[in-house]
């Protein structure tokens, strides 16, 4: 394992304290326990609260300013945070109007986010957002996982809470963007956890792990690679399947949001390849793209590999991604 | 955990213990959690019992029940992830039902076994699933059936290990419904669930340690 | 090799496509052969061209748009572009005020950008960016390299050339902006070249290569991997010895703009620990880091590794920095 | 590009034993300037001579001179990289001095050395900055003398073919002052430089060429 890193044990430490020096207009970053804030807190907006497993930069602490997140708890590596890091960002915050939290849905953050919600006195909703495709939602599973789509809930639920919106509401839209949104991951290596030292997983260098979750956990199958065009067209067709099944309803006049997120050690350059695949096969369906993102968002450490995700776009989830946000990892219109 | 009811032992003196006898299966903890989930089990687990290591020493002065509270928040604060809620649960409602007045194998019995259950509950799970609940669970009836036989503490304590191995072992062939490994299907059978295995390590070390103190 | 890749020949025709789709509103690319340019044109301001090899993205292509580039003519995978891009490129649109190249100092670069500009009728002038400290310039080398230092002249002359300024004016300010940065990189594993199919250079798993150019090409000196901080340190006291060799002025009240750049592979979050780490260093050193940019930027394809850019802040640059720009991959103030 | 005085071989005719030449040496070409360089050397001159081939019929009917300015222009806007510009830049002003109605060796070494002589000054660059120069400067040297001397067209390629392969050979003890290579100082040295390499390769098939021919 080659890595720029101290010592395991405070990497998280040394990290967020260079993202608070990068960012020290936008956020502060709080230690013992950790929790990333926005420099200037509004405690009467409905406060966006989200964390989950460091590792998945810029995911969630990069996605803390105006239209996005008021407040990040990074667990270690890999691990959900800890209920106390959650009571006591709300606790700093003081909101007026409520906590929203928007939790991946992974039994790790779902219990931790849980736990802080029976603890605290402030009124507070949640979100488990659950657009992973690859494992099929049944009875012998817990549901399936958050991944990218997550980015997307918080971005126009950021922006709609930035409104002045209630707690109920923005937890509505958040409920309902989650429901529109479907990702699959393929992954072409796996991760190394600095504190373990070695390669998550392995896999045979003509192999790719089709379905992977953002942590290296397995997806649906080990296959061999193939042509990009192959690999995105059963990405694709994974994503219609799962809108399918969940009654999500696409026609001739659908339009996308696309999001195709890298996973951390995947070029720029193959991304937007990915993109292009997409691109056209969306138009042989032909469905249209209405917005992209393209770039790593929603990362697993430094896996090769790529997801990507589809929001199905009305005129609400539309307005709210345009809207202006200013965070370390998406800005526009400010 | 298993204490004898006459002159309980202080719950601490098996901290360091159990802390040397996970650190020997790290190997194994660890590659269970990297084959079927995110590989970061042992790390989590580690990281929780080095803290209640740390406060050994308030820990000495406190009567069991507050033990396993104060054991249970710290749990809760630094383990983090799936098992970290699940074993402060277990320790925060156990402390509830501990009579530090009367800790009779009766009464140890009934907190373990209101542990494990806030363990479920937390959890939404139950036996069968390939959980720490599959080792759990057992010895929870084991020691109750135990407590009913009046059984020798040495005795049951040689049963515990021999349940609590036999269990962990079980898991192998088990499909995953909870955890991180669900999204494994088939591919996770033949690999034994490793809050499972942590879990039957801190139980056989406890036991041994009740065996070797007599 | 493990890449999302259809075939190695059409990787860049289709990596620009999937950039076209993603940002129509930005850019347009153009093929046979190969330039981008702004989707809307303007041929009164200097059209500022640049270009080289691909695999660096988002140089130079990302950085297409409003304060930043007019043109940018991408050659295959760490080859330089050909002299019929430019004169195509320029030829389209048609400036009335004269084209500005910027060109990283490589010889193949060099060479194509000027033949280039012998071969076209409208006036031009060129910066050619040499940033890289880790070659020492002397009689026995050719001049230093252009890396990561390369995106801050493209932002502070494309916000010049923006505001009207001459094609003199602009060339300038860009030698100005150049000789003020002073960068270096480390890497931690070897990048593939698609067409290659192999790793450019093996490197043992304990070791580093520091000072490495962003196409892998060696650099200072192949060494053991220790602490970030150690590592980081010695690239700020290469920049630093850079600095002094070529008379560039650094004082207590010094303010810099620093730029740590992922090669390609490594995690958000390493680079943020960088990021600390050289806060940390200057900080002793009483210098102050007035602006900052943590992210991928100038990379070298799937590289792990970074590099650390030191520019010394001065009111225009710092003007020119702060205004407001539109490109795929950097964007701020719209 | 060694011609037969009295009946001009077609330039055309040797692009595809030159194609062929350089793919056998497709291992040792790329892994030299993957050693010294950015390892992209093979593939920039693959794609210049393969998109030369792809005009071969075009240039058949064209006379020799500007058959060469044909492959300069082609090689300009196919290879890029420094090779580009470079052996372009040869081409070009090769066919500037050659002359189609009077091809006597004279002519075509003097045409062959000023095409030497661009790359030179494209390149900034002389003999002993371990570069293609140190290829075909000595090689340029050595004609110019054969025309001197009326030296045998076939005696004449026999000793190219041995001159360029010691002269590749000779950079590898050069540091490199020119091209990517420049920052690796003394770590260069021991490698050939791969546009030495390639110069030589196409060079010798040439010759060969010209001798089984005849
Ligand atoms: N819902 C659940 N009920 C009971 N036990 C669970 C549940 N989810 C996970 N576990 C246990 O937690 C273990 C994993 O813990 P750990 O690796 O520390 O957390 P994470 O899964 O968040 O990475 C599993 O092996 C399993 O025994
Ligand atoms: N300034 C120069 N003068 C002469 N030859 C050069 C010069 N720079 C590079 N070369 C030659 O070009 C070769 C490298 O070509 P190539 O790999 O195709 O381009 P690049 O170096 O841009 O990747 C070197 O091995 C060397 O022989
Ligand atoms: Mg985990
Ligand atoms: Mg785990
Ligand atoms: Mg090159
Ligand atoms: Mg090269």
């Amino acid at each position: 394992m080659k890595k720029f890193i101290n010592h395991a044990d405070d990497f998280l430490e040394q990290s967020l304290s260079g993202l608070q020096s990068a960012h020290p207009e936008l956020l502060q970053v709080h230690k013992d326990p950790f929790f990333v804030t926005r420099k200037n807190i509004n405690p009467h907006k409905v406060q966006i609260i989200s964390g989950g497993g460091s590792g998945h930069e810029p995911l969630h602490t990069g996605f803390i300013g105006h239209g996005m997140l008021d407040i990040a708890c990074p667990g270690h590596i890999f691990t959900s945070p800890t209920p106390d890091q959650m009571i006591a960002a709300i606790d700093y915050c003081q909101p007026k109007n409520g906590v929203l939290m928007i939790v991946k849905n992974y039994s790790g953050d779902v219990m931790n986010f849980e736990m802080a919600s029976e603890m605290i006195d402030t009124k507070n909703a949640t979100i488990l957002t659950n657009d992973d495709a690859a494992v099929i939602n049944s009875s012998y599973t817990e549901g399936k996982r958050g991944v990218a789509g997550t980015l997307i809930v918080e971005k126009v639920v950021g922006s709609l809470a930035e409104s002045g919106a209630s707690l109920e509401e923005c937890q509505q839209f958040g409920l309902h963007a989650n429901n529109l949104c479907s990702s699959i991951g393929v992954a072409l290596t796996s991760c190394t956890i600095p504190a373990a030292g070695k390669p998550t997983f392995d896999i045979e260098n003509d192999q790719i792990e089709f379905g992977v979750g953002i942590h290296g956990e397995p997806g649906r199958r080990r296959e061999a690679i193939r042509e990009a065009n192959l690999i995105v067209s059963d990405m694709v067709e994974a994503i219609f399947q799962d809108f399918r099944e969940r009654d999500v309803k696409i026609g001739g006049n659908s339009e996308f949001l696309v999001v195709v997120n890298g996973f951390g050690a995947t070029p720029l350059s193959e991304l937007y390849l990915i993109f292009n695949s997409v691109t056209n096969i969306l138009n042989e369906k032909q469905l249209n793209i209405g917005r992209s993102l393209v770039g790593n968002f929603t990362t697993a450490l430094d896996m090769a590999g790529a997801s990507v995700t589809l929001c199905l776009l009305d005129d609400a989830i539309r307005k709210h991604w345009d809207s202006s946000v200013y965070t370390p990892s998406l800005r526009w219109g400010i | 955990m298993l204490i004898r009811m006459s002159n309980p032992i202080s719950f601490s003196s098996f901290i360091s213990p159990t802390l040397q006898a996970i650190s020997i299966h790290e190997n194994e903890i660890e590659s269970l959690d990297r084959a079927i989930g995110d590989g970061d089990h042992f790390i989590n687990l580690k990281r929780g019992v080095t803290a209640i290591q740390s406060i050994t020493h308030e820990l000495d002065s406190l009567p069991n029940s507050q033990q396993a509270k104060s054991i249970g928040m710290k749990l809760l604060s630094s383990v983090g992830g799936a098992s970290g809620p699940l074993f402060a649960s277990f320790f925060l409602e156990f402390s509830k039902h501990y009579n530090d007045e009367n800790s009779t194998l009766e009464n140890f019995c009934q907190a373990f076994t209101e542990g494990v259950d806030a363990i479920k509950r937390r959890g939404k799970s139950d036996v069968g699933e390939k959980t720490m609940l599959d080792v759990l669970v057992p010895v929870a009836e084991l020691i109750k059936l135990a407590s009913l036989n009046k059984l020798d503490i040495i005795e049951l304590s040689q049963q515990v290990i021999t349940k609590s191995i036999e269990c962990a072992e079980s898991t192998k062939s088990m499909l995953p419904t909870k955890g991180r490994s669900t999204g494994l299907g088939d591919r996770a059978i033949g690999h034994m669930d490793p809050g499972a295995k942590s879990c039957q390590v801190i139980i056989c070390e406890i036991c041994n340690q009740i065996i070797s103190r007599g």
